[in-house]
């Protein structure tokens, strides 16, 4: 599911890198990668300097941690981690299905400096978790854009329609190029 | 029911509670439901997904002077609501699991008595309803109320066509790539969708309901550059969207296809500057009789932040493409307006859930805030 | 319905009176009736004074204030006020029904000094209000004593089993003894 | 289902969003559905009745180590919850109205895999369990796990039971009066139920489960002057409950007619002076190899405070009947203990929707405190 807006501020991201166009990527309009925080060396005389350190250090924590919203294959996700839920990072919660339509954003992975493809694929069945809700808009686009669209349930097309939380599976590596 | 006694039954026995005489001050009640009051020009129609409990989404019903609630219809399972032209009902566009998140699902328009409101008539339709947020155009009447649209998404985009007259389900037409409903005012045998190629698509009913003819507008939009916030605010046969960027678009869905009219900024060069773009869920509201637009605008906007609440509330001369007044933004991520004379803006912010009024008959007058209202809404519509 | 708990401090209360055990009222157990708040002549010359009777004067208002946790017949009363839902006191909101099944309490009524016994009707259908919850749980007993219990929807009788909101109807004045 | 490639169905076509190969240190990822890990006897079950949308009630699992939520099983209308002896099964009392709030109302219960949280059965009961907060003798096992007992309220109170092993409706007993499924656990052909004048009701099953006989205790409590909280602390046949006044009651199960043990106070006279209470929805937990149980404590308590959180959490030594500690309350309204060594106490918060973990090997020593979880959770159970 892509619908929670404006609960989570977006922070710490750069300007957007659009796919080429003329792939049928394209198609699912500007996806985004995540950030490269570059950490001040640590200047121990400087108490201000010190805890902006420490917040960007912790900043950069979260981009590993995939229960922050925070987490680099998070980057156009809109709904409910799963890794909140008794899911992991690319695992439904015991109990629910893999969505069977998704929507896919390009993320930028801090550690090895490439941009992947993510589905961020809906788990369906029971109730909602509704644990660690995180948004992101960059990218999304009214409904006559569906593949790129987030105020809707992912889970429509399942023989439940119950959404459970979203999952983030690395599908692929980004062809990227300059947007 | 009750007159000096109650009748318990419980655990098998009838226990009378009470049956004294009155003998104090305050008289005995006599236990009644209450119709609606007759409608003011301010009664507003709040729908909420409730994200955490979508099977479970429901339509408030405020009065927007007194911003007391009046009123709740059930949607359920992320329902759409719109009124008649007449307002005499409640139409809705939703599905019931038989099993709450399992069994089968039934796709149905379920029909409400706007005075009583009493569930007059289901109608059932394929069960394609569009599974998502509230907004204006998921569902709307023909202006003569004879014929009801539903958007549909399986993801597929289409609209099922109901005749509400003959109490039937008539069609389900494919709008591949298109999204939402906007209807005309002089004539009710069609409807117009805005598509991601950056046109309308206008469809042509025949006296039955059906797809007679379909007819594309020239391109008027960029998706990927500037996207066009699909709620937009009507006055008769016109539609003026705002885009993500902030520019104004009007369209006519009057003809056989749309036209629409040359795209002007909110914005000065200033203000582009500093990042003010409209946001939100429903962003504009119109006022016809003064020809005035309000818009939710936020600073320091980019991509990605075209559902950021207010930080302003801005007024334009639609005639003048001129901004008139600018007011405090309350959060407001969904702006409405009523219609007629003195009017009065609303501005409901979803993060917040408080629900603010502005007098409008000159500049915007904040007069009051109030609040909680709904865990998620997203559309706000005036009587 | 009656399951609020706990969200609500109860305020302003005196001592329980129950009515006669041996009456058909005893078997709803013991009943509360509201307060009477002495208000304090007003000391123009203290300030924390002045305060003081400022908060009792408003505590008095809420008595009379039927859209308050603090109005006199809510003396026993656990749910969503009808009053906050487009109801009145005695009135269900549009497009609900009364409920089948009641549980009763026993208020007094400051303005004239007795105790009514007050009807506690859900109104049920549709959704759930979720607006005004007050919580009172004096008198309040486990389920095996079913007629002052308040865990439990009150609307289980009706057609549609959905608890909208609650009134409370004068039904009688009680017979009071002292507990 | 994706291996390189996602198929994304939308508007009649079909897009290949990503072909690419990889090239970067990240793997391409198998999407999978996990099941449960194996349990550990800090495993924890609470049930959410959610009451602004109670119809989508819901019981979460939390790792009470952790405290991370490891899984939900969706319990329907007010749905109570209950496991098999063997923990295999997650038994639920629900009901589901056909069209969410309307309808026709399916009484059921449903049977879920406890390791995969799939549904193994739905079997059909009359439409009667109690819409009630969750908590623990809404719904129970016979001691061998075969029959399943329901409370029923309409409001009349009654029991469903259910024969697990042939997967049907047996039977429904009229409990007038009682409330509440209390199981021995040396026989496992009979249940009792709290009575209002102050007794249990033993009824005796024969061997298809239908009543044979039913004995009443004699009278041991007064629901007027001191009732008890019908959440009790179970070992072996005895049921330990405490009253709203802070007194201990033990009461034994497993004969034709139950047999309840002396009562004794909770609180010296000078704590009774202070008004301290037990509280709560659970009020009283109980860990059997050490003999104590912990109970959830007010203070300034009267009447009308009896589900008030706890200021502080005591700890008494059941046969000794004595105080040995006490600790910080955390607002807990609901109390649960893990069994076996190395015992730990939770601590619920209905209020605050927090859930914190002592170390119970000794003296209560507090570990953690997490949350939120859940809306309104009354109930929670340990492995």
């Amino acid at each position: 599911m892509q619908w929670f807006d404006n609960f989570f501020e977006t922070r710490s991201r750069r300007a957007a890198q659009s796919i080429s166009r003329r792939s049928a990527v394209a198609r699912l309009g500007k996806m985004l990668v995540g950030t490269a925080i570059l950490l001040p060396v640590l200047p121990f005389d400087r108490v201000g300097r010190a805890i902006a350190a420490e917040k960007a250090a912790k900043a950069k924590d979260k981009r590993n941690d995939d229960t922050a919203c925070e987490y680099w294959r998070y980057c156009a996700l809109d709904g409910f981690l799963c890794t909140c839920c008794g899911g992991t990072i690319s695992s439904c919660p015991p109990g629910t299905e893999v969505s069977k339509v998704t929507w896919v954003g390009t993320c930028h992975n801090p550690n090895d400096g490439k941009d992947y493809l993510i589905s961020y694929n809906d788990c369906c069945g029971g109730v909602t978790c509704n644990r660690c809700g995180c948004n992101f808009n960059e990218g999304e686009r009214p409904g006559y854009r569906m593949g790129v669209h987030n105020d809707i349930n992912w889970c429509m097309a399942n023989s439940s329609n119950s959404y459970h939380c979203t999952v983030a599976a690395v599908v692929g590596t980004a062809e990227k190029t300059k947007g | 029911m009750l007159a000096g006694k109650i009748r318990k039954i419980f655990a098998g026995a009838i226990i009378v509670a009470a049956s004294c005489h009155v003998q104090g001050e305050v008289p005995i009640d006599k236990l009644t439901v209450l119709n609606l009051p007759p409608a003011s020009p301010y009664r507003l129609y709040l729908s909420d997904m409730v994200i955490s409990h979508f099977v479970d989404s429901k339509l408030m019903i405020i009065d927007g002077e007194s911003l007391n609630v009046i009123g709740h219809v059930a949607l359920g399972m992320t329902g759409h609501a719109t009124l008649t032209p007449d307002r005499s009902e409640i139409l809705v566009s939703t599905a019931y699991m038989t099993k709450l998140n399992r069994g089968e699902r039934i796709g149905q328009m379920d029909v409400w008595d706007a005075t009583t409101l009493k569930l007059k008539a289901e109608i059932n339709v394929p069960p394609k309803h569009s599974q998502s947020f509230p907004y204006r155009g998921k569902i709307r009447t023909s202006a003569d109320g004879r014929m009801v649209f539903m958007q549909n998404s399986t993801p597929a985009s289409s609209v099922t066509v109901v005749d509400r007259v003959a109490g039937k389900f008539v069609t389900e037409i494919a709008t591949p790539g298109c999204w939402m409903i906007y209807v005309p005012q002089s004539v009710s045998d069609r409807f117009s969708t805005m598509c991601g190629d950056g046109t309308m698509l206008t469809v042509k009913l025949d006296a039955e309901g059906k797809a007679l003819e379909r007819k594309k507008s020239a391109k008027f939009f960029d998706a990927d550059d500037d996207a066009l916030f699909t709620s937009g605010a009507q006055a008769d046969d016109n539609y003026t969207f705002v885009s993500f960027k902030g520019n104004v678009q009007t369209v006519n869905v009057a003809g056989d296809a749309a036209v629409a009219e040359a795209p002007w900024p909110l914005a000065t060069a200033a203000d582009v500057k500093a990042g003010w773009r409209p946001g939100g869920y429903q962003p504009v509201a119109l006022h016809e009789k003064s020809g005035r637009i309000f818009v939710a605008m936020h600073a320091k906007g980019k991509e990605g932040s075209h559902k950021n609440p207010a930080k302003e509330i801005w007024a334009f001369d639609l005639a003048g493409k001129k901004r008139i007044d600018r007011a405090p933004g309350h959060h407001a991520t969904v702006i409405a307006a009523s219609r007629g004379d003195a009017p009065k803006v609303f501005a409901y912010s979803t993060d917040k859930s408080t629900l603010s009024v502005f007098n409008a008959t000159g500049k915007l007058k904040h007069l009051k805030t109030a609040g909680p209202f709904a865990e998620f809404a997203t559309q706000l519509d005036v009587q």
